[in-house]
């Protein structure tokens, strides 16, 4: 390997791209794994041989720089590394910082992939020079009602939606409500509470009466764990179960709520098993393994929409053989690729509305794909609290 | 009882008593008068360690007293009733008079009974917050929380401050009782007439000096203090 | 001579103590009114209501022919009524100098400049003997001077009435002559003046008349010397020893 | 403590040399400042206007907590509701920014004057706390208002494009209005801190009877510091809206921005006409040394390094600079011997 | 009206954590005038201990907590002792700033160490509950609930009845004088640091029974903590107590009536009304403020 980056060196130097990430603060988890995703990334583009652009061959280097969880820093960051004339940035961790992050982009000239920042009001801004490799946050809930309606027998009548109020979840929630409505169910309340609320009990109490078939979360986890962990305390038990955006994939849920975690639902942007594969990473599986054996951890999406992003940036350029932005933008518009995280293309707004999301269901303390591929067989309904 | 020998004190680097030399012995009650300024509270500071001494020594029934702080000097038997009240003001009075008594091992209800027999005043008012007392009730309860502490020598800064008259008279009464009971008094006053008649001993300090010493009935008869304190040529 | 204050059955009570309890005293233009009484008689609480600072429970008080019952502190203030406060209330962080010059900012009418509030702060500490400690901080002070700051503070507003609460407590007698002898020029410059104290001496020294008050009421109201020979005021307040000494030593 | 707090308070005198100095350096810095975009990189621009925000941020929280000494713990309510008229006005109703902004410090005053009256009776702590909780409750009221204010998904100054009102001044146009804003910001201090405004103010601080019985109307000088603070909060809040294209109200009401102003000014020197801005541009700029330097472990850092400047400046920068310049060092030993228990 | 027992219930319950996460705060703030910015971090931290006790040698959870409050009450003591006291007489801002330095350290050496993944402690009977119809009583709730009453009531006895509490009063009121009464303020001032801290650690290890949380929480705790004490009245623990409930009830009603989205900003409007009937909080004692400096 060495030889091969004195090599890329003696051609040119390295190619080199800037991610401002949460790596401490509010969401500082979330951050690290971003961050992880794009190391894997740069790992084993090198070890494959670097970035060919045109003839000559790049090492790929990144530079983090820490946004500590505040989009206005996240900002700064970008604005730094365009003085330093690094063009081609890795999104942020969050619809937040990706926001505040691609208006300097697009003032600047510079090329952004995110890899996180879902909410579709990012991409509805008019903005040329950020790309979203992830399905937006419309599909986080919609998707969970599609897998349900598809494969759930008995099909649910009723859902009650409970979501948190900031715009993501906002987003997901509203995107959850239409799909049901179209697939013929009847959305019997939407209740919110603050965004980081760790007690709902007001909302399920007020839902509880309304005996929902399903209750669907859009949340993130520690709203998504005590929708769970308090229906169990408030007894409420729907016919067919619960379902959640973002929450259920992570292995905190299961850890922290234990047997009471299990037949939820959960939506995800990858999971071993999503379909397609590309040369640098394989599929998703080959991926997976990968990953676990460069960190010692299974990839969770996090880490793999991070490592798709970077591929897309990668891609992007080789196929435009050129280090301009404008040219790489120009190659990224017309991007259309399969890939271990399931299809890369872009709308005219920059957000990969072609990639289906994965829906999870947890099984015996881990989350098993049940749709639209299957791993497993979904368990429907769930039983009550008191008798897993 | 207590002997203090060239002692130097004062405020972070400004000096403000020089070379002091004072004994008070068992049972005997010393005042102290002086013009404005001229050291006394911080004299009595220097003794119950809340500031000190930068040079000479403070010694207690035989036990040199330099190094310690507040807390270790009040349990060697020396009370400190400071000058402007300083009583908790959000505690009742019961619950200062009770804190006087706190490095007491037993309970203090004869000491407290005292207390509220030699000011019936603060009786009728055990249980109102400190800090809304009037001025001179305030003064009786921080002397009487001196007093719950069954010190051996207790130092009063400014006794008759803000006191009616005849209550001046009947505290003046009682430090005889108090001495009587076997208590030492050191104290500052201005009322120095009434001072120097109680008082067996007495030293008249001048910008951080001892100007004058001797007997209570010597100073009062003594011209310059007459001039300078009492007013009358 | 005219009336510049009045109270009207002045009553104010904290739960069921009555600490100031109908109590209706007038004081004349350009005199020196002592107050005296026991302990909690009820005199701080009384310019307390008087001022402002606590609203009475009935009663009422006219200032210079205004009522001016219950109004702000510094709406009386500005009146021109100035107060001391028995337990010494300074600026602790700043000097003695600006402490008094704040007097002269805001007193009643002479909204001055701060410079010249400096200036006007000279005088005044020259005036109560305090020149000399003009850059010290409030804190450093020995009790005496905190005395005289708050005199001064107030004397810096150039009011028409000064109610004074124990400013010669903690003075020796030779000060206290000082301060007798301030008063008296004081009320020379025209100054109405309301003492509270407990020293005897200069009660009977600077008043033209002394009102006793106890447990809140009205005990008695005379010339000084006619008061120092009360009886019931002797029981209730001066003592014995005081009763002998202000008869033997006459006024000074 | 007495005397340590109170030299913070003292004024420098304009007419000695030492003044003199100060006005000439003070000259040149300036004169540099307004140079510098043409030396500095873009980027350095951006962190130099942040660094000028936290300190306008600071010294207008030094007015109503350092000078009135009510500690406001929701300041940042006008530096939000600031932010907001600005984007809200521009986005919706398709003003341009300097109206906006306009209308953006009117809302600051008057907001100040509504809730200032009710609540700066309260004293001290309970001041802290309403005023914490005041801004809190707006932050979930923006929320709660989505078709005015985007509710929680933000809203964004359209800022470029055919939507765009104003020009998008770019890092050097907001490098000069966060420095013409933080000259302002000192200009009033400075106004303040010797008018006879100030003085009220210092007494009401130390004590409030005290400066009531002097013919102080304290209510209206609480007031009318504490608009004054409002404005300027709410002047830096609408620029920083602009700046930032997109806002939400969990970043504009954060109270992380409270926290950040006390801390500064704190720091600095409370009651002091530099000590805010010393202590914004000391911390900003070691906090984001430290973040370059130590990627993951840069808070632990700062938090350490607080704790030893607190231990070891308990008086302030400004104090502890002017002790350095009187007796040629600063005794930290001495400090902690002070202070202790 | 079953809604509106549970929505009561519930109230009371979140309201009597809220209580015991509170009234250390008050305690600190209140009597010794540290406002203790890291009180929140102490509140982590004490899930954190309970949480590996419980992962690392099987512990069970209020044994747990227990050493929990142990562990902190030592580290309140060295803290306090060894590093507050070292500025207690500069202006209150300083020690506020030092606390904040400390929550600094404290909530980013727990990430480090732990990582922001979000934790709870996992109980066999926490999620229980007992029912009436429809009305439930989780059992991990009532537990904190029960322990947020028990705590409080000790520590509302021990300071005033104790001579040990008085002396913390009287410390915090003047100190220089409390040690001419022959009281150790020194150790007063530890020995109040470390109870608050104990109970922090205590009221983390019902906040990990009963919920999740991870480090950045803390700053979550520590604003509760403020609108507690002094919706209370600063100092007073019956206050943090009834702070806590009000908080908790008036909360639950308005999630449960109005929207759940505007709970906080009710909450606090309740405060800040509360506040203006009466400055002091609901049961202050007026003078509590006074407080005489060196
Ligand atoms: N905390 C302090 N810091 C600095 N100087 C002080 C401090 N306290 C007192 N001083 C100074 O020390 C000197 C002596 O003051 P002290 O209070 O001992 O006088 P005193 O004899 O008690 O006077 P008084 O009878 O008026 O109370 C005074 O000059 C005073 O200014
Ligand atoms: N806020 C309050 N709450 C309850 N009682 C009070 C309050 N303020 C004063 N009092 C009581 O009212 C009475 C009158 O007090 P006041 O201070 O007016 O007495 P005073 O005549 O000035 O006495 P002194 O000569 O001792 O200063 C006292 O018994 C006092 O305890
Ligand atoms: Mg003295
Ligand atoms: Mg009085």
């Amino acid at each position: 390997k060495g030889s091969e980056g004195e090599e890329a060196g003696a051609q040119g130097s390295t190619l080199q791209f800037g991610a401002a990430l949460s790596l401490t603060g509010q969401l500082s988890r979330e951050g690290i794994l971003t961050k992880d995703g794009y190391e894997y990334c740069k790992q084993v583009v090198n070890e494959e041989g670097g970035v060919e652009v045109g003839d000559k061959t790049y090492d790929l280097d990144i530079t983090y720089q820490d946004d500590k969880s505040t989009p206005d820093v996240a900002a700064q960051l970008v604005d730094q590394m365009n003085d330093d004339n690094v063009k081609f940035i890795l999104g942020p961790y969050g619809s937040s910082s990706t926001e505040a992050a691609s208006a300097v982009v697009e003032r600047n000239g510079q090329l952004m992939i995110s890899s996180a920042g879902a909410d579709d009001t990012i991409y509805e801004k008019g903005y040329q020079n950020t790309f979203g490799v992830l399905s937006p946050a419309s599909e986080y809930l919609a998707t969970i009602v599609k897998a349900v309606s598809d494969i759930a027998q008995p099909k649910p009548k009723t859902v009650a939606i409970l979501s948190a109020d900031d715009g993501f979840s906002k987003t997901a929630a509203e995107g959850g409500a239409a799909q049901a409505e179209e697939e013929g169910m009847e959305v019997v309340a939407t209740e919110f509470f603050a965004e980081g609320s760790t007690d709902v009990s007001a909302q399920l109490t007020k839902v509880k009466p309304l005996n929902p078939d399903l209750i669907l979360g859009s949340v993130h986890l520690e709203e998504g764990v005590a929708i769970i962990k308090q229906s169990e305390e408030l007894g409420i038990n729907p016919a067919g179960g619960f379902g959640e955006t973002v929450a259920p994939p992570t292995p905190d849920f299961i850890e922290t709520l234990g047997p009471a975690a299990e037949y939820t639902l959960g939506s995800s942007q990858w999971t071993p098993e999503t379909e397609g594969e590309d040369e640098l990473f394989g599929t998703a599986e080959d991926y997976a393994e990968g990953f676990e054996a460069a960190f010692g951890d299974t990839p969770e999406y996090h880490n793999a929409e991070a490592t798709a992003a970077c591929l897309a940036m990668i891609l992007a350029i080789e196929d435009a053989g050129s280090l301009e932005p404008e040219a790489v933008r120009e190659s990224l518009a017309n991007l259309d690729t399969e890939s271990f995280f399931g299809p890369i293309k872009f709308d005219e707004n920059g957000k990969n509305i072609y990639k289906p999301m994965q829906v999870i269901q947890i099984q015996d303390g881990k989350p098993v794909t049940v749709w639209p591929s299957a791993e497993g067989e979904l368990k429907w309904p769930a039983p009550p609290f008191d008798e897993r | 009882m207590l002997e203090i020998k060239s002692l130097e004190a004062g405020y972070g680097r400004i000096g403000v008593l020089w070379d002091i030399d004072l004994t008070v012995g068992e049972q005997e009650i010393v005042a102290l008068v002086g013009s404005n300024g001229a050291g006394k509270t911080t004299l009595l500071r220097a003794v119950s360690g809340v500031i000190a001494p930068t040079k000479g020594s403070i010694v207690f029934e035989g036990r040199d007293l330099s190094g310690l702080v507040p807390e270790q000097v009040v349990r060697r038997g020396i009370a400190h009733v400071p000058e402007g009240r300083r009583l908790f003001a959000g505690l009742t009075v019961r619950e200062n008079l009770k804190l006087g008594a706190f490095h007491l091992k037993d309970s203090a209800s004869a000491d407290f009974d005292r207390v509220v027999e030699l000011f019936p005043r603060l009786g009728e008012r055990l249980d109102q917050i400190a800090g809304s007392l009037s001025g001179g009730e305030q003064q009786m309860c921080a002397i009487g929380r001196g007093l719950m502490s069954r010190p051996k020598l207790i130092m009063i800064d400014e006794l008759s401050l803000g006191l009616a008259p005849n209550l001046v008279d009947q505290l003046l009464e009682r430090l005889e009782t108090i001495r009587s009971e076997g208590m030492s008094v050191l104290l500052v006053e201005q009322d120095v007439d009434a001072a120097l008649t109680l008082a067996e001993r007495a030293y008249v300090l001048e910008t951080g000096q001892i100007a004058l010493e001797g007997s209570g009935d010597e100073l009062l008869f003594d011209k310059r203090v007459r001039e300078a304190y009492l007013g009358v040529a | 001579m005219t009336t510049l204050l009045e109270t009207d059955g002045l009553t104010r009570r904290f739960g069921g103590l009555d600490a100031v309890s109908d109590v209706s005293v007038t004081v004349e233009q350009n005199s020196v009114v002592g107050f005296i009484g026991p302990n909690g008689a009820g005199k701080t609480t009384f310019i307390n209501v008087v001022t402002g600072f606590l609203k009475p429970s009935a009663g009422r008080v006219v200032f210079d022919g205004n009522d001016v019952t219950g109004n702000r502190p510094w709406d009386v203030a500005r009146a021109g009524v100035s107060r001391t406060f028995q337990i010494a209330k300074p600026f602790r962080d700043l000097t003695v100098r600006e402490n008094v010059a704040l007097g002269s900012m805001f007193g009643p009418g002479n909204s001055r400049s701060v410079a010249a509030s400096l200036t006007d702060a000279d005088e005044v500490l020259e005036r109560v003997g305090l020149s000399e400690r003009a850059e010290a901080r409030p804190g450093e002070l020995p009790i005496a001077d905190t005395k005289r700051l708050e005199l001064a503070k107030a004397l810096a507003m150039k009011p028409r009435l000064l109610l004074l609460d124990e400013v010669m407590a903690g003075l020796r007698p030779a000060e206290i002559d000082n301060s007798i002898d301030l008063i008296r020029s004081l009320q020379k410059d025209g100054l109405t003046i309301v003492v509270i104290e407990h020293v005897m001496k200069a009660i009977l020294a600077v008043s033209d008349k002394v009102i006793v008050l106890h447990e809140g009421k009205r005990l008695a109201e005379g010339p000084p010397k006619e008061i120092a020979s009360d009886d019931r005021v002797i029981e209730a307040y001066l003592g014995e020893r005081y009763a002998k000494r202000v008869k033997e030593g006459g006024d000074a | 403590m007495a005397e340590s707090a109170a030299r913070s308070t003292r004024i420098p005198q304009p007419s000695s040399p030492a003044g003199w100095i100060l006005v000439g350096l003070g000259a040149a810095g300036f004169a540099y400042l307004l140079y510098a975009p043409v030396l500095l990189l873009e980027s350095f621009l951006r962190t130099l206007g942040g660094v000028f925000m936290f300190a306008t941020l600071a010294l207008a929280w030094n007015i109503i907590g350092g000078f009135a000494g009510y500690a406001s713990f929701g300041n940042v309510v006008f530096f939000g509701l600031g932010g907001y008229t600005v984007a809200t006005l521009m986005a919706k109703a398709g003003w341009t920014f300097w109206p906006a902004l306009v209308v953006a410090g009117a809302v600051g005053v008057l907001f100040a004057v509504l809730m200032g009256l009710p609540i700066l009776r309260l004293r001290g702590h309970y001041f802290a706390i309403a005023t914490l909780s005041v801004a809190e409750g707006m932050r979930e009221i923006v929320v709660n208002m989505p078709s005015l204010t985007g509710g929680g998904a933000g809203i964004t100054i359209p800022a470029v494009g055919l939507e765009a009102t104003t020009s998008y001044p770019g890092n050097t146009g907001f490098y000069y209005f966060f420095l013409i804003l933080l000259l302002v910001a000192l200009a009033v201090t400075w106004r303040v801190s010797r008018s006879r405004f100030g003085y009220s103010l210092r007494a009401i601080h130390q004590d409030e009877d005290s400066a009531a019985a002097l013919g102080i109307n304290t209510t209206r000088a609480k007031v009318a510091a504490f608009a004054l603070s409002g404005l300027l909060t709410a002047l830096t809040g609408a620029i920083y809206a602009f700046q930032q294209v997109t806002i939400y109200p969990n970043r504009l009401f954060s109270i992380e921005f409270t926290v950040l102003m006390v801390v500064m000014a704190v720091i600095g020197g409370t009651g002091t006409i530099f000590g805010p801005v010393v202590g914004a541009v000391g911390l900003q700029f070691l906090s984001e040394y430290l973040r370059q330097n130590y990627l993951e472990l840069h808070t632990v850092l700062f938090g350490a390094i607080i704790i030893l400047a607190v231990i070891f400046l308990p008086n302030g920068i400004v104090e502890s600079a002017r002790e350095l310049r009187s007796t040629k060092r600063i005794r930290f030993l001495d400090n902690v011997k002070a202070n202790r228990l | 009206m079953e809604q509106f027992l549970q929505a009561t219930i519930n109230g009371l319950l979140q309201g009597g954590l809220y209580a015991l996460v509170g009234v250390g705060f008050s305690l600190v703030w209140g009597v010794i005038h540290v406002v203790n910015i890291a009180h929140g971090a102490f509140v982590i931290l004490g899930a954190y201990v309970a949480w590996k006790l419980d992962g690392a040698f099987g512990i069970d959870p209020l044994l747990g907590l227990v050493v929990a409050a142990v562990l902190l009450f030592v580290i309140g003591y060295a803290v306090q002792r060894g590093v507050i006291n070292l500025v207690i007489n500069a202006p209150i801002w300083m020690t506020l700033l030092l606390t904040f330095g400390l929550e600094l350290l404290l909530v980013n050496g727990l990430i480090l160490i732990f990582t922001g993944d979000y934790r709870s402690i996992a109980t066999s009977y926490a999620s229980g509950g007992l029912s009436f119809g429809d009305v439930r009583i989780p059992y991990g709730r009532l537990l904190a609930f029960g322990l947020a009453v028990l705590l409080t009531g000790l520590l509302a006895m021990f300071m005033s009845r104790s001579k040990t509490g008085q002396a913390i009063n009287a410390t915090g009121m003047d100190r220089v004088t409390a040690r001419l009464m022959g009281i150790n303020a020194r150790h007063i001032y530890a020995l109040t640091f470390a109870i608050s801290a104990a109970l922090a650690g205590a009221a983390g290890t019902m906040v990990g029974i009963v919920g999740t949380f991870n480090p950045v929480d803390a700053g979550v705790f520590t604003l509760r903590s403020f609108v507690i004490a002094v919706l209370g009245g600063l100092g007073n623990m019956w206050g943090a107590l009834a702070g806590g409930i009000v908080l908790g009830l008036v909360e639950a009603w308005s999630g449960q009536y109005l929207s759940g989205t505007l709970i906080h900003a009710i909450g606090f409007g309740v405060l800040i009304l509360v506040l203006i009937v009466r400055p002091t909080g609901l049961l202050g004692r007026p003078y509590s403020e006074a407080r005489a400096e060196t």
